[in-house]
């Protein structure tokens, strides 16, 4: 795997143009780096996406007020002690529309995301909370079908519901039914898994195809008329994280690559780690139909969410046991290592495009949007 | 990949095989000493060349200038605010396509517009903003009409379907504008010295490749008109190289496999059909150009958004620091305005070039910006 | 300027003669095709399609040339001249 | 306390009669008793708030799919062993309107809500999760006000917010702002308390004036046009729980009065245990502000929402020193003992008015309403 | 609490202490083995009843019989379907009492409605639905009116405040009924012996005593205009006794602090100005009842959403197993009804007397249910 | 049939004369007291309050007489008697 092919561009630019670029390039990274300042007056739909956005509100409004040790780690789960015990805690939100998709629906989503969180913090899950926001008109059937969908994800992923919680709000006051939940599980002895801990040389993989969530439920919503066979992706990945965990002593990181897709997760790691990670283009996992889609409405897969896909971050010694220790699991047939760690340049996430060319991937603003140009 | 397979037509332009052989030929064309300057017209081309790291393949005296082909760049400040304006007004649901839900106007864009009080929603074609038409008799849809040649068609099929179907709910707001004008300011501006242009292939698929022959016969300049994936803006390159070399000026068609030479008639047709140049159009940093944008003709006057709606149509001036101009004429290349990259970026925008991932100083900020020089160096790790 | 997709024209749409349906890797979405009435589309046949549109049907035979004279580019001069008129790009008027 | 006053109506009614009403207040009781049957097809604004309705949903669409041991008990929070350390879990959803009122906002009502579902289980309070869902549009300078409120009130609670999220919904998605917080506390060794541990004899205390927090939102919205001087009671009670359980051994069970208020708890209480709950109305402490709003509106104080407020049941020996206790704490200064635990009738909830009769408290099926007649 | 204290005309009538003084001479005065049966024609007091428990206070042979003054008892469900007709109209907002909102009609009660696709919520006072016409002038307001002649004053004064600001986008759905025709036709109904009525203290602010005369007069039967705290209601039950002992039958105003004797006149000119009679109404359980109920003058036409909405008027038979009717008449106890508390509860009421606090069955299972006889029992422990 | 509710009448609303504001257990409400147009009403009356309008004012010599006789209802029927006549209860028209 190579950065870039040097081999055409020998030929260096002019001395001062060069200088120049590159002081330009070294400001950016500066303000990059500054705590960032939410200029916006009111929330828009860009501060739910999980990129730029996200991060300024929660860097502008959430830290400051709120802010800890534990949360400011800003991990997929939190790691307490409590009574003496090693916890992992996170909760997110599901708002999900349509609720119901192709390979899912918000049911089985809201405990697989949970689960998720916990297991890529290196813990086994156990409780987990319900808190329910329907819309007055809901259909009952419907919030049937949402619960036992829960049922067999929190079956399937060895966890109870143990609490939980019913609001109605007026019709128009929510978009039929929102669910939250949170999630409790054991650290897993012995593990230590953090973003921040990336090391140069380390290999990049993913557990298996990218964007097959997004796709779904962006074609489920039935306006862009596109009609492809693909189904969400959304799994609980807690078996296949305790498999990787007993066998692979060298695993760095994980992290479930959700709202913003790999990229954004890859962008979380360079910048926790201070380190640059270099991505093959080639290498990355695409079903077909999802690079068709993409392709129609502009969009690049590697941002597009995924409920059931993580990246893993490995010392050089674990890559292949990690590798076949994903490709022997369900669903993680189509493991691939995609990319490594860099020392430089830090914070900032490079692709080598299949053309041979390098390219930074970014965080996105707020949600891709189809294009038209 | 290529021989007797299947086409795809996408993954077959983008073998990096052949990409370093046509490196090498581009290299052995140079001139040693002389600087080549090409402007590739579309912001198309400015995306792949950027996400397709394609500068990789170039000798640093090759330098490739941005031009005006970003529809959504070239908006001016108050058409955004007209939009909004039009949006705000009861029962209006407004559509436009993505890529106009995050420029700037004086005001802030769709999106702050959306988190304040209107409702506007993106679609994928405005035969889709017809659909809710339809659907919802009890609103009024205004569809924001953008783009060049290459878009009009479909703003145009759509007018016409309205217009039959008898839909009185489908409004248009048309900012359709034309690339000659543009390309031809450019070329009578001072400040800029270009070698040649890639032409755009897009557009060409509707206008055809003769309204570019006055480039080469007015001013000598070469032009080639190019396809989307890196080999052909790369092929392209050699062939503009090619011209200069032999001492030849011609308008060539790299994208011959979609791009008629005479363009697409039918397509021609329904824009004249259902509108009509404007007197002039402001376009963003470029400033007033004659007949250089598309209204409805005064048949479609019931479905014009302009005329149905009250458009305040008050000129924004571009914020002092911009610099968009500068950069959609080629004479500044993105990260040397002022502001670019620090109050600029894309989550803040200042000028619409930062806004498109067509727009050059976007594609620059998303893809290119890094230290090319330290990027080399780590990767001999 | 403006995101254009090759997709296969792979059905049409019963009483709606001006749409179609094309498939982009395996991706299915219904287009207007009035735009080239005057193409003789085939099922089969590739078209580029632009929001919603089909634009203008792609020749596989020019898309052939260019990849020849590709291949071309490290083979001698002449050959790659050959391959270059093949290819048609060389576009004065007199020569359509 | 006596039950009803028999001196007058000394008279015995019909035999026949007597024994015909009494069957059929043996089969209503049988009916309730029997787990009901949700009818409506649609979710109704009934159904969010805390009555006959919401117990409904939960045990025909919630409970037979997600149910556990621990679910199933449905207390304020789950009793939970992890790693060997005894957990109290809970969730809550908050999507209060108008989101500031006087005494409180949506902030600190989502933080104290958790941590009083905790204390009220016999937890420390420690570590609660927060979920946001804000409706695009809403003003970041509320969302600042929200989340610093939510910081003072864990400060005062002494508990972290340790993990987070956002979701942001389009505009008529959701009314502004709506919080989800989970929370964690660790039991309190040596203390269990339940519902369903109630004994006839008994006492049942409220821990102060109650009502406030549901008439000052109800007036808060404005629709009403009235004015009263009434803050919202939102408060931590972990500091009085605290003092409670360590000074009081023969504290049976506590509840905050939240959705439904006391006369829900009650009902609650008499349910889980089979005892019936016998009130004192002239001894329930309730505002004047709050009575004279109730009667304009034709509603019960005993039914309005409470947000700082718990009810206790205390064996006999316990029950001065608990009051004493409560009132010694602040925010308990009008702690009082308002009834006490009976055999008979078992499930149901009397009243000795005023008057000097006697009444049942019975679930409502919804909210509260504004009545004219 | 009385004498020179200041009064606050609540707590004052609810002493225990007089209470049972009041009762022991009630008890004196009862004849050894004779029943008595008094019908409250209100369900202000029905609810008064069960609320403050004042059958504890009644020796068992005096019956209180629930009548039919409960204004939402009374509608019929064609009535609530024709109200969720009207809120279905594009652009209806339609108000009603917080009473009304849990009514079942053919196919379900407001709330349900709103479940679906209404949009149906309370006000606390017609003047705030006309509040809610002014700030919302692109939505039509429509006030579904119920009520006795106590709240009918209320409405017509919203009709002319509405007329002097010309608002044009409030309606009235009228369902005001009057009470003088259901008595008398519960005094015409043959299954029924009454000793005695406690008459409605709050209509009668606005009607007087005087319509009640021809109770005593034709029917001979005693009547006592009653107040609604505890101890107004067991003073007007001694009353009642009293004239029953002394051989008297006449209309008594034993709430005379808050009942004029003549009404109130410019409540009833108000009522006169804006609603005229209707020649026959629909009364749940009761059947129609001639010149039993209002509607607006043509002079309000523009403002009457019977005229202006296309109502359907559908009459939707009671479900089978309803005995509502029974029940507002006092020939049954609402535990009699064979459906009473295990299919009709409050969260599933079949009929409206289990909807309204005011509705007996409603007053009798919240409050009522329970066997005095344990309770006495288990008191004593 | 109809809450009614007693309140104070406590103050009066700038150029509405149809309003007025009354007072119950501590809590305001504006209300319309045009159905007593005719009653002269002054600060600190009571009026009988229902869905904001005031239906009528409030006698507190007709109260104290109800509260009178309920005083004596421990004491000798003559007493009572004349305590319920104060009352004014028995209102044959006659006697008015
Ligand atoms: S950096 Fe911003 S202001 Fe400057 S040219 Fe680019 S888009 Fe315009
Ligand atoms: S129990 Fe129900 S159906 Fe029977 S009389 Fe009462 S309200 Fe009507
Ligand atoms: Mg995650
Ligand atoms: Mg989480
Ligand atoms: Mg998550
Ligand atoms: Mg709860
Ligand atoms: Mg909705
Ligand atoms: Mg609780
Ligand atoms: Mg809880
Ligand atoms: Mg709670
Ligand atoms: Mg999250
Ligand atoms: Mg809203």
């Amino acid at each position: 795997m190579s950065v870039a092919h040097g081999e055409v561009a020998q030929q260096e630019a002019p001395r001062g143009q060069v200088a120049r670029e590159q002081q330009v390039i070294e400001r950016i990274e500066r303000v990059r780096r500054a705590r960032p300042r939410l200029r916006e007056e009111r929330i828009t739909m860009a501060h739910g996406a999980g990129g730029k956005a996200t991060q300024t509100l929660i860097d502008a409004v959430f830290l400051p007020r709120l802010g800890n040790p534990v949360l400011d780690r800003m991990e997929d789960a939190a790691e307490l002690v409590a009574g003496g015990t090693r916890l992992a805690f996170t909760t997110d939100s599901f708002v999900v529309s349509p609720l119901f998709f192709p390979g899912g629906d918000i049911g089985d989503l809201a405990i697989n995301g949970t689960v998720n969180d916990l297991a890529v913090r290196g813990a086994t899950p156990m409780f987990l909370s319900a808190g329910f926001i329907l819309e007055e008109g809901f259909a009952v059937e419907d919030l049937e079908r949402v619960v036992a969908s829960m049922a067999r994800a929190a079956a399937a992923a060895g966890v109870q519901v143990v609490t939980g919680d019913t609001k109605v709000v007026q019709r128009g006051g929510a978009d039929g039914c929102y669910i939250n939940t949170a999630g409790i599980g054991t650290m897993i002895p012995g593990v230590r898994l953090a973003a921040a801990s990336a090391r140069p040389g380390d290999a990049v993989l993913v557990s298996g195809p990218i964007g097959e969530h997004g796709i779904t439920v962006m074609l489920a919503r039935g306006e862009l008329d596109i009609d492809a066979d693909v189904t969400s992706d959304t799994a609980p990945l807690s078996g296949m994280v305790s498999a990787l965990l007993h066998a692979v002593p060298g695993v760095r990181a994980l992290r479930d690559a959700t709202r913003g897709g790999v990229a954004t997760v890859l962008n979380e790691i360079a910048r926790a780690a201070d380190v640059s990670v270099v991505v093959d283009e080639a290498a990355v996992p695409v079903s077909p139909q999802v690079r068709g889609t993409a392709e129609l409405l502009g969009i690049d897969p590697l941002y597009v969410a995924c409920e059931g896909r993580m990246v893993a971050v490995v010392e050089p010694d674990g890559v292949q046991p990690a590798l076949e220790v994903l490709r022997a699991h369900p669903g993680g047939e189509q493991a691939a290592i995609i990319g490594r760690v860099a020392a430089d340049p830090p914070g900032l996430v490079l692709l080598n495009t299949v053309f041979g060319g390098t390219r930074i991937v970014d965080l996105l603003v707020g949600d891709p949007l189809p294009r038209i140009c | 990949m290529a021989g007797g397979t299947l086409m795809r037509y996408v993954d077959e332009f983008r073998d990096a095989e052949k990409a370093r052989a046509l490196a090498a030929r581009i290299a052995q064309l140079c001139e040693p000493g002389r600087e080549y300057k090409f402007m590739e017209v579309c912001g198309g081309h400015t995306h792949t060349i950027y996400k397709h790291g394609l500068e990789d393949y170039l000798p640093e005296n090759i330098t490739l200038v941005h031009g005006p082909g970003c529809p959504v760049c070239v908006i001016p400040m108050g058409r955004v605010d007209d939009a909004i304006h039009i949006a705000r007004q009861p029962g209006v649901l407004m559509t436009s396509f993505g890529d106009m839900m995050r420029v700037p106007g004086g005001n802030g864009s769709f999106f702050d517009a959306n988190a304040r009080d209107t409702n506007i929603r993106m679609v994928y074609s405005p035969l889709d903003a017809l659909a809710i038409a339809r659907q919802r008799p009890e609103q009024r849809i205004v569809f924001m009409a953008i783009g060049f040649e290459t878009t009009a068609p479909s703003t145009a099929m759509t007018l016409l379907r309205a217009r039959a179907e008898g839909l009185r709910n489908f409004f248009v707001f048309a900012n359709h504008v034309t690339i000659i004008p543009a390309i031809k300011a450019i070329l009578d501006s001072p400040d800029l010295r270009l070698d040649g242009f890639l032409g755009p292939g897009h557009v060409s698929t509707v206008i055809g490749c003769r309204p570019y022959e006055f480039i080469a016969r007015d001013y000598g300049k070469p032009v080639v008109v190019a396809g989307f994936e890196p080999l052909d803006i790369l092929q392209s390159v050699y062939l503009l190289m090619r011209q200069l070399a032999e001492g030849r000026c011609a308008v060539e068609n790299q994208y011959g496999r979609v791009v008629p030479w005479d363009g697409n008639p039918i397509a021609l047709q329904a824009i004249n059909q259902t509108m009509r140049l404007r007197p002039f159009f402001e376009w963003r940093g470029l400033g007033f150009i004659n007949h250089s944008a598309l209204r409805l003709r005064e048949e479609f006057a019931e479905y014009d958004a302009e005329l149905v709606f009250d458009v305040p149509g008050v000129r924004i001036a571009d914020p002092k620091a911009c610099q968009c101009g500068e950069v959609l004429k080629g004479v500044l290349k993105p990260w040397e305005c002022k502001v670019f990259g620090t109050a600029c970026t894309p989550e803040t925008p200042i000028g619409t070039c930062m806004v498109s991932p067509e727009g050059a100083c976007a594609a620059y900020y998303n893809f290119g910006r890094f230290s090319r020089q330290r990027v080399r160096e780590a990767s001999r790790v | 300027m403006c995101l254009g997709i090759p997709g296969e024209l792979v059905d049409t749409v019963a009483e709606q003669p001006d749409l179609g349906v094309v498939m982009v890797s395996g991706v299915r979405r219904k287009i207007n095709v009035a735009l080239l009435a005057d193409q003789d589309l085939r099922l089969g046949d590739w078209v580029l399609v632009h929001v919603g549109f089909a634009l203008s049907k792609i020749s596989e035979d020019e898309a052939r040339a260019v990849l020849a004279f590709l291949e071309s580019i490290g083979t001698p001069y002449a050959d790659e001249l050959t391959a270059l008129r093949e290819s048609n790009i060389d576009g004065w008027p007199g020569e359509h």
